[in-house]
């Protein structure tokens, strides 16, 4: 006979959605109790143990901050200061409780909204808006933090992880490299051949998979009847589902599938399941597709909002705490702000740079070309191409 | 006629196919409820449900096949690619079968799919939103490819490639989508101009400037312009890309004796070469300058500070101009130096 | 925690291909006896009921006069009558067995080497191998008999047979589209992106999937560790591994996933596990990479063998059966052999046709002037293009 | 010295940069055990080991972007496609990241890949194993593209190649693979010629004859044959298709004032284009003629039976010879006609 479907009407999905599935992970329950999983607590030695104020408490200020500075892009780019930007507000528990269980010589391959994990990794906060208003390709030096610059086309950089995974194994390192993408991004062929070559190698790779139930208008429904996590499992590659709002949940999940893969065990992958809060982009108007009342929803499982519970549980929200998050938050933001506004603007003759890595006798004829060209303008004292209308030639 | 935008004109072309036809569905990414990110789909899914108007998986290559496998079924599936720069996962479906399969089957199997693709720059987007694409296309046997400039040759022509019983590259200027004209609802397909030919839009004695998609407005902008200084320009609108109306070309050509060619898309290998190849084979001996392209740059396409420089303007086209006409222009250092 | 580690080591593989695995579907063991499988018998009334001898005679006469054809095939290759031959050699009881099932409104998509399947759709045994001697791109009509030409590119068809689903379901039809392909062909990524919209949509397809151990020299085990059948589950799609030397699975299997699709149930995937026997195609030397003993161990599992065991234990393979079998063959070689020889050759001109369907005014002047090229060697006497050497020119 | 194939030369070549850099690593389908559909890396993975020589699972754009990450690792990986029309699958990795990312990261992140692809047809294939792809990757800025037509310049070559920081297509003649040639192991890299540079193999005054790949045998038998009649042909070996070496071939048009440009590819969108559109910018006033195209027909490429029609041989070639010579030939009826 045919296997038993696993399909569950799509109605009855909401219900898999739900805390109670058994298989889905949580050790911080809406509630901000820390909920006991014995085979995990190994993971949460340090929040646990006697430093644990300290960890949760940097945890914290990680996802108050970057949630700061996600809101000071949006304003930057309703200021018209930015071009655009992909918010990241309600994915601030996935984002830190996975980049914070990272080691410095793990490599990170992520999409365009991982800008959490960006900072985790230590990013120039004064390059990663470069790209965002338009002055640049891409906004940081990958081998500087260890993680590659936002990828826009959906799910290639899963291959990119899973190459660079394969170049650790022939290293004899322990590293792992991580791929970060969307619920919408599993549809795509990149991202299900990542796992054919990740499994068929074994290589010491961690699928990183937010599911935060968007790809701009469609539903994660229209991707898969079935959890996400469940995909991993038919390719062979050992596969959990977490609360991604709990930051803890993620953290100690991230924490067991890195020891897997440098112990030699290979692949992994985690659904996080949380939720955009935001539009899209800053270019997208969510309220045409989905329900006020969702959004509402989800907005009581916000992600800090249940640390802070939980914080608060354990008599750890301290007014200090509260002002020294804020002040860190501010003064990020400052830094920020001050780093998109002062931005050099590039040169036009820049467009010809980098791309080549050695010397191109087509394009070095081209640039020539458009030298020349620029010069004209100088003669005539106009300003610079595209400035001078027609009406002056 | 009503006035209405580039965008709204292909909306009510898409519209019109869809009533003349059930055959026709669409399909694509984010097409359905939220009516397409540029909202070229807006209400359709609301008019014609979910059958006719599909939100599919975010896979391109899945767009392109399964659009074939509903051609097999009899159905004439528009697809949209989001942005140019996505359409390339679904390269191996459109090259590899799109294109081929009428061939393969002796004609038994037809593939009247259109493929939308929102293409060019312009809009200040980041990268993969700005690409033109057409030439890999262009160069790809069995397959048609047009491209629109105005909002009537929008309304007409998504009609006629969803008519058409050969796969249709359809490119769209995303930068004109707001730009207003007047478009005729009522217009007779079988009596509108063929998709296949090009438009004269401006006669010139002097020099023929041919343009496609986003660069006719500029292009229009160009023969004024000149004109102010005595050039008189042809300006000929391509509308078809694959194939091009030579014809026509080579009629302006043999009068003007002098030809620019300009487009957004790199110039190495891309249409101008094309056309500048088979119009100096067609009228060597009418030319009285090399023809002249006028192009973005071969780079990948730069972060949006700098695509101003990229994407050929009114200065650069007429720069182009002087150069096809002799006059001074930027190279004109250069005329007669082994560069 | 990560979910259970389902990958076995690759070296406990074998053991999981092993019949003795409860998933793995057989109702006929090597020794041809018929294991009951009461959830299936349902699916087999006509062969254990009253007709069943003329059943099992169809299916064994079936599987021997492919096998024919294909000898066939493979002996006019080595003589220079055709140029390639992709053999189906050991395939038999997954080609008839899910071939024999469909309705003839069903709709076939495949690869290459399912030409036991086309002749089960009844196709012109005259036209089977016109691609193959190179006279054509493809092999005969699809709408004559809803089977697509075969597909070179791996994988591709599955994408188009979920397209052709989709139009069933918009037509309110309860036909189902069949996508064939290998192993091998599971790793690319149109083969995934398939099943993530037959799953999406419900679409009313069956995923038949011929592991037949080998893409060219790459053993399966570098595609997966897991089983194929596996893989359906992580899109949500109902599956099932059946013995692909065994007949009566297969029919089974795939009356049942076809009954699903009818019902409305949507997409099922077949794995079929069997063994390609012969070559990759006419053109490989499977001795550079395979073990003689392996394909020792699977000609012992041969599935006419296997068909011929389960006839003599039930009295069924009688003289007279042979002697129709025989004929029958005979018959059918010779007209494939006469089709393959008396093929009309194509003409210099057929190169421009139906490269559009409507006319093409780029090409017609290519042609025009290739007619004039050609037209030369007639003034000049010559026979035609490409047979005029520089000399006479 | 020694006498070898043109298989076994990039044999040797690519063993050669595997024993100076262990950073060199192999991929694709079927090239371990196998050592290659065509064995070009026989016995490589038996002696290199199975890290150094990948069998990969099933999947074109799995192999392209995996070796991206290994690029990113420090790794210069040689990716085999195993028939040119395989390569479409991985067209989206090759475009927009193996392209791209050198100029997305402001140079910092470098990927040094070579990808070989067996191109063009004449050996009697069935469908899709005989494409001759390379004009998609000419236009795709941030490639270099390649071909070679000689055992030497295959064992040179595939080594500069993948000693390149940049991104590289290097694409081999199928059908020349059992021709034979001389090969000088011991060559210095860094005294043979660049990679990028073009290589007059005849000298000639009448007409400049380009080809490049598998049509360069072709062209030195039609130099011969046009020879015997009293025509003076040059023939140039391109080698690098991206850039292509213009100033070589620009020395040879203005000595002759004549072009014919042949490839197997077809002519819509073709190199052949581009050649003729920027020569013509070049040389407008010394051409006697307009460059002279002899490529494949725009049709897919056909079954085996027809493929001598549709790939330019030592006929077609000459008619091409003649027409620019301004000789008799097949379209001289239709001189100064509209055609
Ligand atoms: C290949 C490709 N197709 C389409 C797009 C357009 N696009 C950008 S983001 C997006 C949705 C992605 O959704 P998901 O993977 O869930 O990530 P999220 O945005 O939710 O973080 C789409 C369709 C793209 N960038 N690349
Ligand atoms: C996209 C693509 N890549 C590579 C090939 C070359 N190729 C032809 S058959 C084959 C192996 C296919 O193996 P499998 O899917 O198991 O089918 P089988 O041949 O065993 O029936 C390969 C790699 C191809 N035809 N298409
Ligand atoms: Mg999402
Ligand atoms: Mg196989």
């Amino acid at each position: 006979m045919l296997g038993e479907d696993s399909t569950p009407h799509p109605q009855e999905r909401s219900r898999r959605e739900q805390s109670e599935d058994p298989e889905f992970l949580q050790l911080l329950d809406p509630s901000g109790q820390r909920v006991a999983r014995p085979e995990l607590d190994r993971w949460l030695a340090d929040v646990d143990g006697e430093g644990g104020a300290r960890v949760l408490a940097g945890l914290y200020e990680d996802m108050v901050v970057i949630r700061r500075i996600d809101m000071e892009a949006t304003a930057l780019q309703r200021q018209g200061e930015l071009a655009l930007w992909p918010p990241l507000l309600g994915q601030e528990a996935a984002q830190i409780g996975s980049g914070r269980a990272l080691r410095q010589d793990d490599f990170v391959f992520s999409s365009y909204r991982e800008n959490g994990v960006a900072y985790c990794r230590g990013v120039n906060l004064n390059e990663i808006l470069r790209v965002w208003r338009g002055n640049a390709s891409s906004g940081w030096d990958p081998f500087e933090i260890n993680m590659a610059t936002p990828q826009i086309i959906i799910g290639a950089q899963t291959l990119h992880s899973v190459g660079y995974a394969m170049g650790i194994q022939f290293d004899g390192a322990d590293s792992v490299a991580l791929a970060y993408f969307g619920d919408g991004a599993t549809s795509e062929g990149d991202v299900s051949e990542s796992m054919v070559f990740a499994a068929s190698y074994q290589a010491p790779v961690l699928f990183f998979c937010q599911n935060n139930h968007w790809a701009i208008s469609e539903p994660v429904t229209l991707q898969t009847h079935i959890t996400l996590a469940e995909r991993a499992g038919g390719f062979g590659i050992p596969h959990v589902r977490v609360d991604g709002n709990d930051v803890l949940a993620v953290l100690a999940a991230t924490r067991e599938a890195l020891d897997r893969a440098r112990q030699g065990g290979g692949p992994s992958f985690i659904e996080a399941v949380t939720y955009r809060m935001g539009p899209h982009t800053t270019a997208d108007d969510p309220t045409r597709y989905r329900d006020a009342n969702e959004l509402e929803d989800w907005a009581a499982k916000d992600p800090i909002l249940r640390l802070e519970k939980h914080l608060e549980s354990r008599g750890l929200l301290t007014q200090e705490l509260r002002e020294r998050v804020a002040a860190k938050s501010d003064e990020v933001a400052g830094v920020v702000r001050n780093g998109v506004i002062t931005m050099p603007e590039p040169e036009a003759m820049d467009v010809f740079k980098h791309v080549y890595a050695t010397p191109n006798s087509w394009l070095s004829r081209q640039e020539d070309h458009y030298r020349r060209y620029l010069a004209q303008f100088e003669h005539h004292g106009a300003s610079a191409a595209g400035h001078v209308s027609g009406g002056q030639h | 006629m009503a006035t209405m935008t580039f965008a709204r004109a292909i909306n009510a072309g898409l519209r019109k196919a869809m009533e003349n036809d059930p055959k026709v569905v669409l399909m694509g990414e984010d097409i359905g409820t939220l009516g397409g990110v540029f909202r070229i789909t807006d209400g359709l899914q609301k008019d014609f449900g979910q059958h006719r108007v599909l939100d599919t998986p975010l896979a391109e290559a899945g767009i392109i096949g399964t659009a074939i496998g509903l051609s097999y079924r009899g159905y004439r599936p528009v697809c949209e690619i989001q942005f140019d720069g996505f359409i390339y996962p679904a390269f191996d479906q459109i090259v590899s079968q799109v294109a081929k399969l009428h061939y393969r089957t002796q004609g038994l199997v037809k593939v009247p799919l259109t493929i939308r693709v929102p293409f060019g720059g312009g809009i200040g987007s980041p990268e993969h939103h700005s690409e033109s694409p057409e030439a890999y296309f262009t160069h790809t046997s069995g397959l048609r490819v047009i491209s629109v400039s105005n909002p009537q040759d929008a309304y007409t022509m998504i009609q006629q490639a969803i008519a058409c019983d050969d796969p249709v590259l359809y490119f769209e200027p995303k930068r004109r989508y707001h730009d207003k004209g007047e478009v005729d609802e009522g217009l007779d397909l079988s009596a509108a101009p063929s998709m296949e030919s090009a438009r004269v839009l401006t006669q010139g004695s002097d020099v023929t400037l041919v343009a496609y998609g986003p660069l006719v407005k500029t292009a229009l902008d160009v023969a004024v312009a000149a004109g102010d200084e005595g050039i008189s320009v042809e300006v000929i609108d391509l509308r078809s890309l694959s194939p091009v109306d030579y014809p026509v070309v080579e009629a302006s050509v043999r009068k003007t004796g002098r030809l620019v060619i300009a487009h957004e898309a790199g110039q190495n290998g891309g249409l101008g070469a094309e056309i500048a190849a088979s119009l100096t084979e067609r009228c060597f001996n009418y030319l009285e300058h090399a023809p002249v392209r006028v192009t973005g740059f071969d780079i990948p396409y730069p972060y949006s500070k700098l695509e101003m420089h990229h994407l050929p303007d009114l200065d650069r086209i007429l720069d182009g101009v002087d150069r096809a006409m002799d006059r001074p222009n930027s190279l004109s250092s250069l005329d007669g130096a082994d560069d």
